[in-house]
């Protein structure tokens, strides 16, 4: 059993690839873990950082600065009375938040968070995260049907009307930069999720720097259209809360409401992964050309403590800020508690072994909190598409220049 | 390369996709059908997976149960399924179907039977890595004609369902 | 322009003027050309508010008003006539359409019928209550208590 | 009662079917009382063609109270309070046009300074409601934030208010004769500091929405109405105003200290939301400008003319209209030489502005119907009263 267990370990494949159940199980239970985390914390982030755009506080009651609100939300979510309407189609009902969640985190089983950092290795890697986040849209029109009510409907109708429309855009983004994945001196692409960050590690150039204009181009039909296929702000037309109240979720209350919502939030982070994996460097450090060596090695690896260390300085400061007031006194001691135990995460990774393990993550998930603070940044900014524009701009606009472009690559690629 | 595709993930999935592929006739209300459809799709999606055509697979995925099925609950939740429940799911051209369907497994069967001799008794070593190049090489090269001329025809069917559907262009 | 009418249509209307704004008061029958002559005729184009009022110790009990506006003339006019419980009186949808839902208030309210209107049914007060309020003779407190109970499920709604 | 959703459906023929090859189902879609988007309880039942409105009706009265009927029973002092709260986030202009009526009524007048000062308060009054007007309307079209910018502004009104009547919504500023309370010490200084502050305030929601491309696609060619149209219908306001007529009461027919002040008519040239929009952004900045005239010319004096401490107005009728931010509110008063009115009626903007709705968003999408609410800027405590 120790042996098994060991013989992976100084393994430079994926659990998966190296056929080893175990530690497949140990990243999924991990993966799983940390996507709740992140879940709980991009909400506790969203509604901080919306309300800092709004000149408001936000959350500042449930522990220091609101940061046990996701969890008083949680519970209240997990305790609330689960009101299945009477005329619902049972069956359905109950089974589409299933599904929405299900594609939500099964995409997740290939996301490279580091070489060796994925559950498995599929060589369709990215076809994959595109069809299964895609089944997703069936959950939600399931339930906007079920739920026998005319918001629901109308909001899955013009759900399963967007995302169709998108994911067409979406599609030919992706193939472009899978195209600048064969670059090589066999001529042949991956597209495997690893490999493409690989392919863009030996040619030396994040795909979005690639053929520059058009693999920031491909970047930027695919983030217009992962917004959408989100159904975030300015796209959130299946939800738009002024004119079909919440769109295909509103009659579903309680724990099954709070699927759709970890699994909306999923879905967001498994898109960024996609952009993040296809023209960011997945989880490459930035600037390796430019500041090689490994005096630069060294200072990039440090970043992951640093910023948990400042961090952990921030919350620090605040408990400072505090008010000395009696009433205060708990609040102050939590937030004292987790600066300290944010500065001892940086401190950990700051260790030497440690820290080159955990850059390749610290990397990734990086890029992926950028991509998570532009859907808040929107949210707060745009106004809302109506449904005719929405689908022109799918139609008319991404649809035709994410052909453009991936004709201009081809063309560029043959030439190069 | 261990095998993963055990005989007991045959089964499985082929009776998900039997099982699937019956509840869509018998179920009467349409939105049912659709999901058992899906049901009966994905699991088609693994066998595929078994056969070592991986990409096959995902654009089953993508295609059929991503896309194609979407379009699909898009026009069943336009019906009105009240008035469809109430109307006999069995029409009276049952016995025809019987006998067609008999008619076809016993095609399959003596298929089967006859032509053993041609198929391998084991599964036949394919390179998982250059799958999907091959069928990129195939379709592209072998193949050209018959896939232009299939999405020619695609093209046809595109034109022609928006000429139908809209009242003026 | 009082002249002018009066000369057509002789004794069936008389000018008046209170605080700088005049009014009209008019005969019941002579109330659609008058109001489509005002509006062709004179460019009182703008029908500002229709409304009426309840005089019980009249012989006709009910009097209603049009006011009116002239972006033109920058001037308002009010016109009124009599009428009495139960009588309808001819619709002004035709002229201004604005009318449509002051006259569902005007009958709402006062249970005045509007002859020729497209839609004549209450608006603010829901569709079977009994009884019309700004009536002299309708009680502050008054409310149509089996409504209330068949439809609001309480035993009384104050 | 009747089918709760199809009763009084009159005007929307429920049984002709579209003539698509695809026969496609007609939703009706109940929006409302309970709606995030209209403002109120207002129930607008939707006929639907897909995406596609084909026609409107309005279920309204939710919110009646019989404002009419209780001012037949009050005396004209104590009804005062009741019009503030039919246009509940105007109600310093409710409380003028009635005030201001029934001073006609009984033909006194106003000292100066107590019509500077009501001028002041309905300008600011104005003010707070076309930035409660902008950030519910933006909210409607999915633009969350200018929401709070305009909350945070209009809540430093609200404060002079308070300061100055004890109230900050219902507000009760003014009486018959004119004024109650003297202004403040320093209200003049606190007028002046928020005029200087604001401004570059309203900069910033014009900022974030008048060149952001979703916003005016939003808005641009939707809820057309014609000038004839609005005329036709009796709607009044920056509605009227966005379709290109220059009539404004306060120039047309000036009332209170409006004549001695120097303020231009923002009008629009197409009719849509877009140009309500900016009509109305505009309103604000002129709103800005006679505040400042105000408070810069602001005589001394008496703020209450010689009226008699029982008020009782000869017999007779008055009409007495004001432009209220929404539009024309009148107060149609017929007095009988008791101390209550014999009938007391109100002309709300809000209630005929309302009427235009089925006009404005026939063959749009349902997307429309909100920002079309939203642009008629109504409040359902008139619509009702």
């Amino acid at each position: 059993m120790l042996e098994y267990i060991k013989s992976y370990l100084g393994s430079n494949l994926t659990p998966g690839s190296a056929g080893n159940m175990l530690w497949a199980f140990v990243y999924i239970a991990l993966i799983f873990l940390g996507l709740s985390v992140a879940v709980i914390a991009m909400n506790w982030l969203e509604r901080k950082i919306l309300a800092h755009m709004q000149v408001r506080l936000g959350p500042m009651r449930v522990g220091p600065h609101g940061l046990l609100q996701p969890v008083a939300d949680a519970l209240k979510l997990l305790l609330k009375e689960d009101i299945m309407p009477a005329e619902a189609d049972k069956l359905v009902f109950w089974l589409a938040p299933l599904i929405v969640v299900l594609a939500a985190f099964a995409v997740f089983t290939v996301v490279p968070f580091g070489p060796t950092h994925a559950v498995t290795d599929m060589n369709i890697g990215i076809l994959f995260m595109l069809g299964v986040s895609s089944l997703g849209v069936l959950g939600i029109v399931m339930a906007g049907w079920a739920s026998n009510s005319h918001y629901p409907l109308i909001g899955a109708l013009r759900s399963s009307a967007q995302m169709v429309s998108y994911e067409v855009a979406m599609g030919l983004a992706v193939v472009s930069a899978v195209l600048m994945t064969s670059m090589n001196a066999q001529g042949t692409g991956t597209l495997s999720m690893i490999g493409i960050v690989q392919a863009q590690q030996q040619q030396g150039v994040w795909f979005i720097f690639k053929f520059f204009p058009l693999g920031f181009m491909a970047m930027g039909i695919f983030a217009i259209a992962m917004v959408a296929e989100t159904n975030r702000a300015p796209f959130d037309l299946p939800e738009a809360e002024s004119e079909l109240t919440a769109g295909f979720h509103t009659e579903y209350s309680g724990f099954r409401w709070s699927l759709f919502f970890l699994a909306e939030y999923s879905a967001m982070i498994a898109v960024s992964s996609i952009a993040v994996t296809l023209w960011l460097g997945g989880w490459l450090r930035p600037f390796p050309n430019l500041l090689g060596g490994p005096l630069w090695d060294l200072v990039f690896s440090l970043a992951p403590g640093l910023s948990f260390l400042a961090l952990g300085a921030m919350a620090a400061f605040n408990t400072f800020r505090m008010p000395r007031h009696s009433f205060f006194r708990v609040q102050t001691v939590g937030l004292a508690l987790f600066a300290v135990l944010l500065a001892m995460i940086g401190v950990l990774m700051l260790a030497p072994g440690v820290r080159e393990r955990v850059q390749d993550i610290f990397w990734f998930c990086f890029k992926v909190a950028v991509f998570m603070y532009l859907y808040i940044w929107y949210r707060g900014t745009f106004p809302r598409y109506r449904f005719d524009q929405l689908m022109r701009v799918g139609w008319k606009v991404l649809l035709p220049a994410g052909l453009g472009v991936l004709i201009l690559t081809a063309i560029v690629g043959v030439l190069v | 390369m261990n095998p993963v595709a055990t005989p007991f993930f045959f089964y499985l999935l082929s009776t998900l996709a039997i099982l699937g592929g019956v509840m869509v006739i018998v179920r009467r209300n349409a939105v049912h059908s659709a999901i058992a459809l899906i049901v009966t799709l994905l699991s088609v999606a693994g066998l595929y997976l078994m056969l070592y055509a991986p990409f096959v697979a995902g654009v089953q995925i993508i295609v059929y149960a991503g896309g194609i099925m979407v379009l699909f609950l898009f026009v069943i939740m336009l019906v009105n399924i009240d008035r469809s429940m109430k109307e006999r799911a069995f029409n009276k051209q049952w016995w025809i179907a019987i006998a067609a369907a008999v008619a076809l497994g016993a095609l399959f069967v003596s298929v089967f039977v006859k032509s053993k001799g041609l198929f391998p008794e084991r599964g036949l070593p394919l390179a998982e890595e250059s799958n999907t190049q091959q069928i990129g090489l195939y379709l592209y090269g072998n193949y050209m004609f018959a896939f232009e001329i299939a999405s020619l025809l695609l093209l046809v069917a595109i034109i022609g369902a928006v000429v139908m559907a809209k009242k003026r262009i | 322009m009082v002249a002018k009418f009066k000369g057509q249509y002789g004794t069936g209307l008389e000018s008046w003027t209170y605080l700088g704004q005049n009014y009209l008061i008019v005969d019941r029958a002579l109330i659609p050309d008058i109001l489509m002559l005002l509006r062709d005729g004179e460019q009182f184009d703008y029908c500002v508010d229709l409304t009426a009022a309840h005089y019980p110790t009249r012989e006709k009990q009910f009097e209603v008003i049009w006011i009116l506006y002239s972006f033109e003339r920058n001037e308002r006019v009010r016109v009124k006539t009599s009428i009495a419980e139960g009588d309808s009186i001819p619709t002004a949808v035709g002229i201004w359409p604005t009318a449509n839902w002051l006259e569902r208030e005007v009958y709402d309210m006062f249970g005045i019928q509007f002859a020729g209107h497209p839609d004549m049914k209450r608006i603010l007060l829901p569709d079977g209550w009994k009884g019309h309020p700004l009536r002299k003779d309708y009680g502050i407190l008054q409310q149509d208590q089996e409504w209330v109970q068949i439809n609001l499920g309480i035993e009384s709604g104050q | 009662m009747n089918d709760p959703i199809t009763h009084s459906l009159s005007h929307l023929d429920l049984n002709t079917k579209d003539e698509t090859f695809l026969d496609s189902n007609e939703l009706i879609i109940n929006m409302g009382p309970q709606h995030p988007a209209t403002h109120g309880v207002l129930r607008v039942i939707l006929k639907l063609d897909g995406e596609k409105v084909l026609g409107t009706e309005c279920v309204i009265g939710y919110l009646h109270r019989g404002v009419e009927k209780i001012a037949e029973h009050r005396t004209y002092t104590m009804f005062n309070p009741y019009v503030d709260r039919m246009d509940y986030v105007a109600a310093v202009s409710n409380g003028l046009g009635y005030c201001q009526a029934v001073e006609t009524l009984m033909n006194v007048e106003a000292p100066p300074r107590a019509k500077y000062i009501r001028v002041i308060l309905t300008e600011l009054n104005r003010l707070a409601s076309h930035q409660l007007w902008l950030g519910t309307h933006a909210l409607d079209i999915g633009a969350i934030t200018p929401l709070f910018y305009t909350f945070r502004d209009r809540e430093e009104i609200l404060k002079i208010f308070e300061k100055y009547c004890g109230a900050r919504l219902t507000t009760h500023a003014f009486r018959i004769g004119g004024c109650l309370y003297e202004t403040y010490d320093g209200f003049e200084r606190e007028v002046k500091k928020f005029l200087t502050f604001v401004a570059p305030k309203i900069d910033e929601y014009e900022e974030l929405l008048t060149t952001n491309r979703i916003w005016v696609e939003r808005t641009r060619g939707v809820g057309y109405i014609s000038a004839e149209d609005c005329i036709a219908l009796g709607v009044t306001g920056p509605v009227l105003r966005a379709s290109g007529v220059r009539w404004d009461l306060r120039k047309a027919q000036p009332y209170a200290a409006y004549s001695d002040f120097d303020f231009d008519i923002p009008i629009g040239e197409n009719g849509d939301t877009y140009d309500r929009y900016l009509v109305r952004m505009a309103e604000m900045r002129q709103s800005l400008r006679i505040i400042q005239q105000a408070v810069d010319g602001i005589p001394e004096g008496p703020i209450m003319a010689k009226i008699p401490k029982v008020i009782k107005p000869p017999v007779g009728e008055i009409y007495h209209s004001i432009e209220a931010p929404k539009g024309e509110l009148g107060y149609f008063i017929v007095s009988d030489g008791s101390t209550q009115p014999y009938r007391l009626r109100v002309r709300p903007p809000s209630f005929i502005n309302l009427q235009a709705l089925d006009q404005m968003v026939k063959g749009q999408m349902i997307a429309d119907v909100v920002a079309v609410i939203g642009t008629l800027d109504i409040v359902l405590g008139e619509v009702d009263r």
